[in-house]
């Protein structure tokens, strides 16, 4: 018997502890962030899709055409082709392109760079109806960056 | 030590078995069928091998000693036209772990089913034969698991292609 | 036709519409305010994006369930799959009929107007039953019978609690119920313990059996997303299922009307000052606004602790609480 | 016509549970047959979501099959890999430095607690409660930005490499995880108060889904469950991966078998993860971060291995079967989940409908990882 109301009694005391508790989250401040209105900032090493890289001096790609990315690339999204203009000291960069439908993201092609000739972009928000849209030019888009 | 009072008990059903060879051992060579194996390196104390008509025997063994059953799955020897079906069993006391192999042929490919020492077997040997085409005889509904219900392939042969 | 029935009959009309629209108001606005104070718990800030602070979200709600497809599922009763979202607002709304929200304010003062609530109130059950049965779907049976069998244990409870409030107040008329517990707050029945000790555990009795009978989380036994997706509303689209919404919000507010009424002193002030509409209202709000936060605080209890809680718990309590009454009535009065 | 009593009384039904159901926490079904609320019968029916990762690794080469694993059990991904790259560097005879060993650690337990975090707010979804699972999202995000500092990913983190991690963690990483542990500290009696001592949930989960340790045992089944059936059975003990032998941390097991024992062992799992991730920020060794000269494509010697981890639903194994080429010849996945699964089939007849899914609940599923 005692046992019975002492149940009920402290079985009420949980059910109120828990009412408290919701209540005074009321008073703390959102944890939340308005997305379309604020958003946050990407971390440094935040894994976007690739980018390529431009030397400082020349305005260029940094890329030698190696090929190491595109061999790297788990999902074999990577497509490059450069050719040895004449009298260059290396192969230049003809194309690159970025299948970003099959990336995983996964960084491997930038760890496999010698040259630090691609980097993650920071952009998160990608969004489009058509599937081309994510077969990227990234050469026409470091080119049209600038 | 867990697996020392199993090792005489396996040799014993192990030597009445047909031998088989063991992975990465020359053909031919003389293979110890109950052999320790470095935990540090390997992964695994005691590898046992045994024939087919011998593999619920072993697994007797293993259950009356209180082991767990990890995992089972396969893999395909395509050049030596056989099938081997790799038994994981760990111990929850001392964390060894015990392996039963077994090799059948892979013209045919059938061996009895310890889902009923095992109750956890029933599903991984249906993993098995999903991905193996491995039949496991008196199994209680070797039916696919994890491939569609109507799928007559077995993507894990060597030969499988899409 | 004489000039009193004409004047009759315009006051109905405009207390007609005047209480619909209240009534669908509340409903539709006590849907944001369920998403709204939950969002306040959970540190977020909810509905903000339709008009401001997200004011007007209930009538996007309204407008979107209004262009959905109505889908009927193959083999449901037509006829009864149609009737039950009806039948269930119906109860509801008629349930305002005989509510007095201020010394004026009462559509219709009848002597047996707290019967009539009940009635009613048991009404909506079978309308869910109905629902449930008719959609030809399993888990909306499931929930159908788990409704069935929770409301019958939660409806003797409730009915001992009032029933012992009955015999203090000796009449069913909720008008008369209210005035008899004017000038204060020492006044309400909720502690009235001249009459009963027990009255603030009636009151409390009340309140759980309000929150079983309205399908309330901790008891939404009817509803269950996690367990029967959406329970007997399950097969209902577009209005079908916004209406069940209304009922369930109407419900509440009737819930909360009654309760108010019977315990707290219907339009009575606290300290026995101005009495009006306002205090009624916040009353009843207020008891909204506890029926929500208990849902949002707690998980949902199994069926039979539900059963076992009515059965062991709130039926001896009621009874003893009726006995007492009872008897202290007797010694006293 | 005369209906005959018995077979009404006998009549069962199927209910199709899921594969989508919101208590089925994904791509998961279960043919229930039911005799009213009562399950007569449960059988899962799984591979909604397979994706037949084993193909894939002997498809491509050791490294591109890295990102695979964050992809196995995406809720706790770091284990994956850890058990992966475990198994190739076993085979490879790779030493890892200790550094290296530590970060592997530090983030392991990070993806722990945040894991069990998760699944306490899942939980409490699937027994009606919302707002812990809130809670619950709030401390987890936390985790989630301190791991995104490092790893780049806040879900599929593909950080750990044969022989060491891919980036170093900095001073604003460790100064954050023991800001964090303070939080989470200060957090915890919240949830006792909220969650644990709540009368409705120890109603719902007290002396609900009783599981032997003889049944974990016959299936398999780890991690949690059978910690909550009072085997303390946890592979970092038992059988020590990492440098998990330097650390002082206690094996909470719990012997009623019922979901609250889960429940309490992965509440105090949390507690001993925060002690791991104290004792390795405050002995972390300086060095590099990667083994000297692992080879861009490994190429490992014949034979096989097993590496097991204890992921943060059980034991996760990995067994690598190399023919010395590129690829490995075999790759064998064991998840934990496949196996706790397992026996839902044989604990969940004669139970309520509500209880079933407690006790489903309770297992902490993540489908990909049952289907992988």
């Amino acid at each position: 018997m005692i046992t019975y109301f002492k149940e009920i009694f402290y079985g009420l005391y949980t059910l109120c502890v828990g009412m408290k508790i919701t209540f005074l989250h009321w008073f703390r401040p959102n944890v939340t962030v308005h997305y379309p209105r604020q958003s946050l900032k990407m971390t440094p090493r935040y894994r976007g899709h690739i980018d390529l890289t431009c030397d400082e001096a020349t305005g260029k790609p940094k890329c030698v055409v190696c090929m190491a990315c595109q061999r790297a690339c788990p999902s074999g999204c990577i497509k490059l082709d450069g050719a040895k203009a004449e009298g260059a000291p290396r192969k230049s960069l003809t194309s690159y392109t970025l299948d970003f439908t099959a990336c995983s993201l996964c960084g491997l092609c930038v760890e496999s760079c010698s040259f630090d000739a691609i980097h993650f972009s920071k952009e998160y928000n990608l969004a489009s109806r058509k599937k081309e849209d994510y077969k990227m030019d990234l050469l026409k888009r470091v080119l049209e960056k600038k | 030590m867990k697996i020392l009072p199993l090792k005489s008990k396996f040799e014993a059903i192990a030597v009445r078995g047909t031998p088989a060879p063991v992975v990465g051992a020359e053909a031919g060579a003389p293979v110890p069928l109950v052999n320790e194996t470095p935990h540090a390196t390997k992964g695994i104390d005691l590898d046992v091998t045994v024939s087919a008509e011998r593999v619920v025997e072993a697994v007797k063994i293993l259950d009356e000693a209180n082991w767990m059953l990890e995992a089972i799955t396969g893999v395909d020897w395509l050049a030596e036209r056989q099938f081997e079906v790799v038994y994981d069993f760990t111990h929850v006391d001392s964390g060894e772990r015990v392996t039963v192999r077994v090799r059948i042929s892979r013209d045919k490919p059938e061996l009895p089913t310890i889902s009923h020492i095992y109750g956890g077997a029933n599903w991984h040997e249906r993993e098995t034969h999903d991905f193996f085409g491995i039949i496991f005889l008196g199994h209680p509904q070797l039916i696919p698991l994890l491939l569609p219900e109507d799928a007559r392939f077995h993507p894990l042969r060597k030969d499988f292609t899409a | 036709m004489s000039s009193d029935m004409i004047m009759e009959l315009v006051r109905l009309i405009l207390y007609l519409v005047g209480f619909l629209a209240f009534a669908l108001l509340n409903a539709a606005y006590l849907t944001l305010v369920e998403r709204k104070v939950p969002s306040w718990f959970q540190l977020r800030p909810g509905p903000i994006e339709v008009g401001p602070w997200g004011l007007l979200q209930p009538v996007a709600d309204g407008i979107k369930l209004l262009g959905k497809q109505i889908l009927t599922p193959q083999g449901a009763d037509l006829i009864m799959f149609k009737l039950a979202p009806v039948m269930v607002v119906v109860p509801g709304v008629l349930c305002l009929v005989t509510i007095p929200f201020s010394e004026m304010i009462v559509p219709r003062n009848f002597n047996l107007g707290l019967l009539m609530i009940f009635a009613f109130g048991a009404f909506g059950v079978f309308a869910i039953l109905l629902g449930g049965w008719a959609s030809n779907n399993k888990y909306s049976s499931i929930a159908a019978a788990r409704v069935v069998a929770q409301n019958i244990a939660y409806e003797i409870p409730m009915l001992l609690v009032v029933i012992s409030l009955v015999f203090v107040t000796r009449t069913f008329n909720l008008h008369t119920i209210v005035e008899q517990q004017m000038g204060g707050f020492w006044h309400w029945n909720v502690l009235n313990l001249k009459a009963s000790i027990m009255m603030p555990i009636a009151f409390l009795i009340y309140f759980i059996c309000m929150l079983a009978e309205t399908n309330r989380a901790p008891f939404d036994m009817v509803e269950a997303e996690s367990e029967l997706v959406a329970g007997a509303f399950t097969e209902y689209s577009g209005m079908g299922f916004g209406l069940f919404f209304v009922a369930e919000y109407l419900n509440i507010m009737v819930g909360c009307c009654v309760g108010t009424i019977l315990f707290l002193g219907g339009w009575d002030c606290p300290f026995g000052l101005l009495p009006g509409l306002h205090w009624f209202l916040i009353k009843m709000y207020v008891l909204c606004f506890a029926v929500i936060w208990v849902r949002w605080s707690f998980p949902r209890t199994q069926f039979y602790g539900l059963l076992n809680l009515s059965w062991k718990i709130l039926i001896p309590f009621a009874l003893v609480n009726l006995l007492l009454t009872a008897f202290m009535l007797k010694l006293f009065h | 016509m005369s209906i005959d009593a018995q077979s009404v009384l006998n009549e069962t039904f199927v209910l199709n549970l899921g594969p989508q159901h919101p208590a089925t926490h994904g791509v998961l079904r279960i043919k229930l047959t039911m005799d009213g609320e009562y399950i007569v019968d449960a059988e899962p029916v799984i591979g909604y979501g397979h994706r037949m990762h084993e193909k894939m690794g002997e498809n491509r080469s050791y490294a591109k099959f890295l990102p695979n694993t964050g992809r196995i059990d995406y809720v706790a991904a770091l284990f994956n890999g850890h058990g992966y790259v475990g198994a190739v560097e076993r085979l490879a005879g790779i030493t890892v430095p200790e550094r290296a060993e530590y970060i592997r650690v530090i983030t392991s337990e990070l993806n722990r607690v945040a894991s069990h975090l998760l699944w306490l707010g899942a939980f409490l979804v699937d027994l009606g409660g919302f707002t812990p699972l809130l809670y619950c999202f709030d401390d987890r995000e936390q985790i989630l930005d301190l791991l995104e500092s490092v790893t780049g990913a806040r879900l599929t983190f593909c950080y750990y490499r044969f022989g060491g991690v891919c980036n170093d963690i900095d001073d604003d990483f460790v100064a954050g995880t023991r800001s964090f542990i303070t939080r989470l500290r200060s957090r915890m009696p919240m949830y006792d108060a909220f969650v644990t001592k709540n009368i409705i949930f120890r109603k719902r989960v007290e002396g609900i889904g009783l599981i032997s340790a003889e049944t974990c045992r016959k299936y398999g089944a780890t991690g949690p469950v059978i910690r909550g059936s009072g085997v303390s059975y946890d592979v970092r003990k038992v059988e020590p991966y990492s440098v998990y032998l330097k650390f002082n941390f206690d094996i909470p097991s719990f012997t009623e078998c019922d979901c609250m024992a889960r429940y309490k062992v992965r509440i105090e799992e949390m507690v001993q993860s925060m002690r791991i991730i104290e004792q390795a920020l405050d002995s972390l060794p300086a060095g590099p971060i990667m083994a000297e000269k692992v080879p861009r494509t490994l190429k490992l010697a014949k034979g096989d291995c097993y590496y097991n981890v204890e992921s943060a639903r059980g034991s996760f194994g990995v067994r690598v079967v190399s023919d010395g080429s590129e690829n490995a010849y075999r790759l064998k996945l064991r998840s934990p989940c496949f196996s706790n699964m397992s026996l839902f089939r044989e604990c969940s007849a004669g139970m309520l409908l509500p209880d079933a899914l407690a006790l489903l609940g309770s297992f902490d599923l993540v489908i990909p990882d049952i289907d992988r």
